[in-house]
């Protein structure tokens, strides 16, 4: 595990990975998604309670799925940065937030949007969407601190250090909403068992829209990497610019 | 362990000098429980029914006033940088200050709370309870305060960013606060609040050690 | 005891401030950093303090004291005071010795250090009282009262008129001469005997 | 294709989707394009990485 890190390490290298590795990543996730949405319109069957407002889980899932594995990327990333000093780290956690944000939003659109057909109300304070408005509040911490500090270097170790004290803390926010949903509610089972005629459909846009988040992860990633090319260029640039007398500047 | 407890002793001595913060702290809880009624309407069965939430939220938003303070008078001053080459590594350092934050805020909150559940119509019967819950969650919102005061030493808009961060690190001491004290009015009130009780405690002792932790961490990087 | 830094490199704020720097600071010296602002006087004396991370190279504290890390031996004075307006004069300097020597302030050093830098009758007045150049000689009698093998100062003379700057000098002197370490960042010239300079510009030409 | 009754909340749905993934693409792909821009502007002024050859003007 160490040597792949270390070997992808190098931006140069990993821009010449992801270059090549991106247009195919992004293509299956395009062949999975397509395929996955023809399953679901064409072949899936209804649900025989709900019918078939059952199609809006073939999007909540896998959004619900993505919100929370793009948090425990980030907090691989920040390991990684304030562990081994991993000079990507903080590009993928950077680069990963938005993404996460977007998915986790997504699920709790998606999530109210079922529930509207189910339960007659848009929003329902059942554990599991609770936890991911929870999560969505911790996305927006993430993103919130990077951007309110202006040393670079310092908000990625910062926003690396909240993003950890997330995840300890998560599990903990995850049991202590499902006792206080229990407190207040009989149990919403969201989902029933899914039927196996759903699995199959559900299991291809999961990985169909994993994929896509992979390819935005390290499309995003590489944009980061150009962009911290570019203010180092800046930086150096605005350094050789400099009006002081010759010996007092900066040479190289 | 001079060092330590020489540290709680001047934050409090400072605390208690300037007032200022406690004074804003409790004064705002103060106006937070007051308006509820206003905004709810002056029903007393309604008001009684609430009233322990609302206690608990004006409580951690009070609380969270002065939290900001915790570590930026010493960044402005210089002491910061001392404080960093003392005898005690940067993780008590935290965990002074999260206690004389706590000694110095968190229980005059705790205190004030009965006399305010009044206003709110509260039972009676459940004051003892309301305060030995706050008493007992109070050091969580010191020590994840103090993880959050971190952070947002050098940010811009300090405050509203830490109330984004650290509010849904509250969520357990929250939930389990309400939890003791709607357990204590309920039917089976021993068994149900001494539950909640063991469980507010662990969620304190759990951010007593995540708290400094994480704010030395943060600490360290700020002194770069 | 002496401090070796070897083949430093320190990176801030996304630039490489300082690189290919090496010293040592024997017992009894003065180490000077001078250059123009950015040349890096700040950032190597941080990193001494170990609150900068280096990029390349070690510094460390040959024969002190083997228990504790090099910044619990030193005293770092930086542009600000670190003194609390709302507590006296004494009050700060107490706490201070209690804090950084984790044992109560010896009032012997506490009075020598207030009168040394001419505050032995400001000792009660709370800090707000005191003017800029009052506040900063309480913040550098921190230096006396509580005794440290290894001063690290970041422009010391900041505020302080020429009688008080001569006051730092002769404790500087004093430090060096009982066999303490200093590492003075400055633009003035200060009266510091065994002092030696290190020119930060010229050494970033020569890299 | 009938999607029954509640068609307007699968329909709903799916466009939230589509929306917010689209964009997010399309904010990845302009993203990208304004940093190889820059990158290539900084290019045509000679400013070279330091792994480059340094830069002619030293002064």
């Amino acid at each position: 595990m160490q040597s792949w890190t270390q070997r992808l390490a190098n931006p140069t290298r990993f821009m010449q990975v992801s270059g090549t590795l991106l247009p195919w990543v992004a293509a299956a996730a395009a062949a999975l998604i397509a395929y996955g949405l023809y399953l679901v319109f064409f072949v899936a069957p209804p649900d025989y309670q709900q019918g078939e407002t059952v199609k809006i889980m073939y999007i909540h899932v896998p959004s619900a799925w993505l919100a929370l594995m793009t948090y425990g990327l980030i907090a691989i990333s920040s390991f990684g940065l304030l562990v081994f000093r991993h000079p990507l780290a903080d590009v993928s956690a950077k680069a990963a937030a938005p993404i996460g944000a977007a998915f986790t939003l997504l699920a709790l659109i998606t999530g109210s949007l079922w529930g509207k057909p189910m339960w007659g109300t848009y929003w329902v304070w059942d554990a599991r969407l609770t936890s991911v408005l929870i999560l969505f509040f911790l996305y927006l911490g993430l993103m919130a601190l990077r951007s309110s500090l202006d040393d670079e270097g310092t908000a990625a170790k910062l926003t690396a250090v909240l993003a950890l004290v997330g995840t300890a803390i998560l599990p903990i926010i995850k049991f202590s909403v499902e006792w206080w949903n229990t407190l207040h509610q009989p149990s919403t089972n969201f989902t029933s068992t899914v039927d196996p005629s759903m699995r199959w459909p559900l299991l291809i846009m999961a990985v169909g829209f994993t994929l896509l988040f992979i390819a935005m992860h390290l499309a995003a990633m590489r944009n980061e990497v150009l962009r911290r090319r570019v203010k180092a260029l800046r930086l150096q640039e605005a350094a050789s610019r400099d009006g002081l007398p010759a010996h007092a500047s900066a040479a190289e | 362990m001079t060092a330590f407890f020489a540290l709680i002793k001047r934050d409090l001595r400072l605390a208690f000098r300037e007032g200022g913060a406690l004074g804003t702290a409790l004064g705002f809880f103060v106006v937070v429980v007051a308006l509820m009624p206003l905004g709810l309407g002056p029903d007393l069965k309604l008001l009684s029914r609430i009233a322990s939430g609302v206690l608990w939220i004006a409580l951690l938003l009070s609380a969270l006033l002065s939290l900001g303070r915790m570590f930026e008078t010493d960044y402005e001053d210089g002491s910061l940088d001392v404080l960093a080459t003392g005898a005690v590594p940067l993780e008590l350092v935290a965990a002074a200050k999260s206690i004389a934050h706590w000694l110095s805020t968190g229980i005059p909150l705790a205190v004030l709370a009965p006399i305010l559940g009044i206003l709110l119509n509260l039972d009676l019967a459940a004051f003892p309870m309301l305060v030995a819950a706050m008493l007992i969650g109070t050091p969580a919102v010191s020590f994840l305060g103090a993880v959050g005061a971190a952070l947002t030493l050098k940010a811009r808009r300090g405050g509203l960013l830490l109330a984004l961060i650290v509010l849904p690190l509250y969520i357990p001491t929250l939930i389990f606060g309400i939890s003791a004290l709607s357990a204590a009015l309920g039917p089976d009130a021993a068994g149900g609040s001494a539950s909640s009780l063991m469980i507010l405690t662990a969620i304190s002792l759990v951010a007593a050690v995540l708290g400094p932790v994480a704010a030395a961490a943060a600490l360290r990087i700020q002194l770069h | 005891m002496q401090i070796i830094a070897e083949n430093l490199a320190i990176d801030r704020g996304g630039r490489t401030v300082i690189d290919g720097l090496s010293f040592t600071v024997p017992s009894g010296e003065t180490l000077v950093l001078s250059g123009s602002n950015g040349a890096g006087k700040t950032t190597l004396l941080r990193a001494v303090a170990a609150f900068l991370p280096l990029t390349r190279g070690s510094i460390r504290l040959e024969d002190g004291d083997g228990e504790k890390s090099l910044s619990e031996q030193a005293h770092v004075v930086g542009h600000a005071n670190a003194a609390k307006a709302n507590l006296t004069v004494a009050e700060n300097l107490a706490f201070w010795s209690r804090f950084l020597a984790s044992k109560p302030p010896s009032g012997g050093r506490v009075a020598a250090a207030l009168e040394h830098f001419g505050l032995a009758g400001l000792a009660d007045f709370p800090v707000a009282f005191l003017s800029a150049g009052q506040r900063r000689r309480a913040g550098l009698a921190r230096l006396l009262a509580v005794d440290r093998p290894i001063w690290l100062l970041d422009e010391p003379t900041a505020s302080l008129d020429a009688a008080s700057s001569d006051l730092l000098s002769r404790a500087v002197n004093l430090h060096t001469h009982a066999g303490g370490i200093a590492i003075v960042a400055t633009h003035l010239p200060l009266a510091l005997d065994r002092a030696r300079e290190l020119n930060l510009d010229k050494l970033r030409h020569a890299a | 294709m009938d999607l029954g009754p509640h068609a307007v909340f699968i329909w709903a749905s799916y466009a939230a989707v589509t929306v917010t993934i689209g964009g997010l693409i399309a904010w990845i792909v302009y993203d990208g394009a304004n940093q190889r821009a820059a990158l290539a502007e900084l290019e045509d002024r000679g400013v070279r990485r330091r792994g480059g050859k340094p830069t002619g003007t030293s002064l």
